[in-house]
């Protein structure tokens, strides 16, 4: 049997499967249900500097193939993550986990970073540029090549850990902000992070999210989340971190052959609390039926040939 | 909690939009009265939470009321018929603190969560009343089932089409020692003026997940902010806070 | 009973459904099928002033919820519409039509444009300056709220009837775009053009699509184009087309509280030739049920209060 | 073109990976053999379409290989379960071509429509050869009923393990009026090199509606851009273009 494992910004990973920040919590509700050192690593709740308590209710709806939240980075604050999360979190899972942080200022990133920095259990800072669901901040950064390479500078300049920029698709040219994400000292790309979205209620004829829009996850964006970090791969020479509706070993998969070092899950961890377990399960017979001995070497095959 | 396969044994409706759905599997993970169940359906990316009604070792009985897609889909399923199921949601009932006479307060199918409730506690051989509201008289369920369990049971409508006219508000009884409630909001909010004494409330909130993960259900409290899925759906009295 | 009649851009509709350009042809395989005059009107087959073959097969692939297309604006030309499609579509359909035209160059549109302004039948210009799957043209336009307004001044130079911009979601600001189509005259706006994705073969380990990239369509993209619809309708005074994944009469009065003054139809006509003619049979009982006399009234319904 | 509800009846398997289904339901819009059908499945938004194999009042028989998604929640579907179709897609073959002699092509499950194509032309007291070409002798099917029409049937497989060793064209008699070829794109081209005279060849092409709106299966001929789904997808010799 072939090898799972890759490495990412020189962190290796058993296999590159990947819950994705906001449907993981802080990896404490999963432990209970089954070992989550089956996993590759897990990217935690997005922290912020402050507590936040997030956006009003209702904060979800759901879609065709999809769902639509507006959490709005609900997460108790860095202070709380570092004195209570990680230590529980320590107990369970042994292995690098993936810190994601958000910010309204540069000066709320640096914050951020450089108190998880500190924590010896982090292995990369995931910085998210591109929250749609809060105003004054988050996806403000990530629509601006110029503003997404500022906040990059000022991470980098608080952390020596791999910092990994979570890109927004909802740009006109996504590669311009990677490219602009590398040239500022990114060590990683993930993408994508939600697309912006509005459901309406019929009967009260008001957008049924209180944020009003919301951000689109789950298998309805699959395909345009393939399609970006496919254009990202060919625009930068750093990892990146793919997903976006990913549900399935084959999509695993599919997004490594788009140029994907490692595969976040999402929206799928809401639907089933076992997905990622069920998908690094299903992930030998898959490489097997399509001919693929070590993952690591599949990664951006789409683009060869 | 407990991802399992149920398979339907009875799904017949009770009123014109209120059904019973008896399922076949395994059940033990449900802990206490007023946990819920997140049941996946076809072609739905999320689950439905429905509040379980009793349960049984290896029969689990819930009663919903077809309010949108996932119901109605649920509503034309037949017998012989799996689905997958989280069960053990939720934080549930505390029964420790019911007291000699407790007091149940359901709101249409808020009802249906009181159900269990009501057994347990009957089991332990408290005096217990039930006050269960509803808007109309064709609306009514599970009267018959509280009164066989030997509850006092009032029903209130309000529209007074039956039992006592008006909300289960108008319906409270002199004395009893705590009381749990479970229905709509603005239910609940008047019970939390009007009651006396403490007691357990029973939320409803849109879901995601319904196990923790994805703060979609975050409900602020005087503790600070508690998932409605996994800090509830019940919270005490003392720690509520109402949106203004 | 209310009634299902709209205003667009001052052309009466019997209701608001039509089909979208691409997915109805010049009508005459569906006149086979059912009388299309139920239809509030349709937009035909992006037509260019050359015939084109368009792209390479594969031109379509599936995915979750919807399609991806990469057909590249195959037609006959301008010319062969005007002698042959034109003329036989009389014979079926006695509604004005609307006439969607694609280009590579602004002497392309206004070319095209032109031509077609001389025909009777056609009762709107739907100027698509959003195909994602051409090159050198199409989306550039789109893309670029001065090149949007470069179009949009080349085409009413040359038409008195009602010039619709189709807009791109492929975009940061779709707001910006039309706005500049607003501003450079033009008459309404139709969004959203489809959604810029990729799927690869896990068996070649190369795109589904011959060329690549495509265009995802279908119920993957409505909340998408619900968000870009109502973004739109506080950014414009003009009137909006809304499209997107559209299948249900509730997804036509959705589309409408969001925003949209008439509603096109599009892959759902692909998987179920039915469609539109469904939609329509099935608008009266919804509005009934939602509580609405009359459509025109619940325009952007979801704005107020 | 109609679209219809029809009735499974029986869905059965020819081989490891090819089945043949029964559908009882409305057949009367496939008017030619090769034709083809557009079926819906659950959870897939396009459908599927699949070569007729025969076709009689009431009743119609598909014979479909399990090559992805779609064919194979078909080939998991049972009798009495019901499926929405759309009948009576595509040219399908001109059997007035066919002359004294007709000779009949298959490569694989392109085999599956010349058997309506065989019945037509039998009973129009033709002289029928027909060559079916497999990979090996365990995907061989309908050999038999091609004999039973009273055809001439020789059967190639490329490994040799039954009746003629090679491809169809290493199987062409030696001569014939007319010829009728369905199979793979490589197939197809041999046979247009190797096989004298005239004939018709039907070709696959990935669909999006299947009845000719959105140009998603268009193909390069000699008398312009042609829809397989719609002015295909039969095509005559004579306007075939290969892709270099």
């Amino acid at each position: 049997m072939g090898s799972m494992s890759v490495t990412l910004c020189g962190v290796p990973l058993d296999n590159p499967v990947i819950p994705a920040s906001g449907t993981f919590g802080y990896g404490y509700e999963f432990a209970q249900l089954y070992d989550i050192n089956c996993l590759g690593t897990f990217s935690f709740k997005g922290t912020t500097r402050e507590p936040r308590f997030g956006n009003p209710a209702p904060r979800i709806a759901e879609c065709q193939g999809g769902m639509l939240n507006a959490v709005g980075l609900q997460n108790p604050g860095v202070e709380a993550v570092a004195a209570r999360e990680l230590p529980r979190l320590r107990e369970c899972f042994h292995k690098p986990v993936m810190a994601n942080v958000s910010g309204f200022s540069l000066e709320d990133y640096a914050y951020t970073c450089a108190k998880l920095d500190r924590e010896p259990q982090v292995g990369w800072l995931e910085v998210n540029i591109s929250c749609p669901n809060v105003h004054g901040g988050g996806m403000s950064f990530g629509t601006d090549p110029k503003a997404a390479a500022s906040v990059v500078r000022a991470v980098k300049a608080v952390t020596k850990k791999p910092v990994i920029m979570k890109l927004t698709p909802n740009v006109t040219d996504i590669a311009a902000v990677a490219r602009a994400c590398e040239d500022a000292g990114a060590d990683g790309l993930s993408l994508i992070n939600t697309v912006q979205a509005m459901r309406i209620d019929l009967k009260t004829r008001r957008p049924l999210l209180a944020n009003g829009t919301g951000g689109l996850s789950g298998p309805a964006v699959f395909p345009v989340a393939v399609r970006m970090v496919y254009q990202v791969y060919e625009a930068v020479s750093i990892p990146v971190v793919g997903l976006g509706g990913v549900s399935s070993a084959e999509d695993v998969i599919e997004m490594m052959l788009a140029g994907a070092t490692a595969v976040q899950v999402g929206a799928a961890n809401l639907r089933d609390p076992y997905a990622c377990r069920d998908i690094i399960a299903a992930l030998p017979a898959a490489m097997e039926r399509y001919g693929i001995e070590n993952l690591q070497d599949i990664i951006g095959g789409a683009h060869h040939g | 909690m407990k991802k399992g396969i149920f398979t339907i044994e009875q799904n017949v409706p009770l009123t014109d939009s209120v059904y019973r759905l008896r399922l076949a599997g395994d059940a033990s993970h449900v802990t206490a009265p007023g946990q819920f169940v997140n049941i996946a359906l076809p072609e739905l990316f999320l689950r439905r939470p429905i509040s379980v009604c009793d349960a049984a070792p290896g029969l689990l009985t819930l009663i919903y009321k077809t309010v949108g897609k996932g119901t109605e889909k649920l509503a034309v399923m037949s017998p012989g018929q799996t689905l997958d199921i989280l069960t053990g949601l939720g934080n549930g009932f505390d029964v420790s603190l019911a007291g000699k006479r407790p007091l149940l307060l359901g709101g249409g199918i808020g009802s249906a969560p009181l159900y269990l409730l009501a057994r347990y506690l009957r089991q332990q051989g408290k005096d217990v009343a039930v006050v269960l509201g509803f808007n109309t008289k064709s609306e009514v369920f599970y009267e018959k089932e509280f009164h066989a369990l030997g509850c006092d049971v009032t029903v209130t409508t309000a529209d007074g089409s039956y039992g006592t006219p008006g909300f289960v508000t108008d319906g409270l009884p002199e004395n009893y020692s705590f009381y749990y409630a479970c229905g709509p909001e603005p239910m609940l909010r008047a019970v939390y003026e009007r009651a006396a004494g403490s007691g357990q409330m029973s939320f409803e909130a849109r879901m995601g997940c319904g196990f923790g993960a994805c703060m979609g259900c975050t409900r602020q409290t005087l503790a600070g902010p508690k998932r409605v899925c996994r800090d509830g759906p019940v919270f005490r009295k003392e720690e509520i806070l109402w949106e203004a």
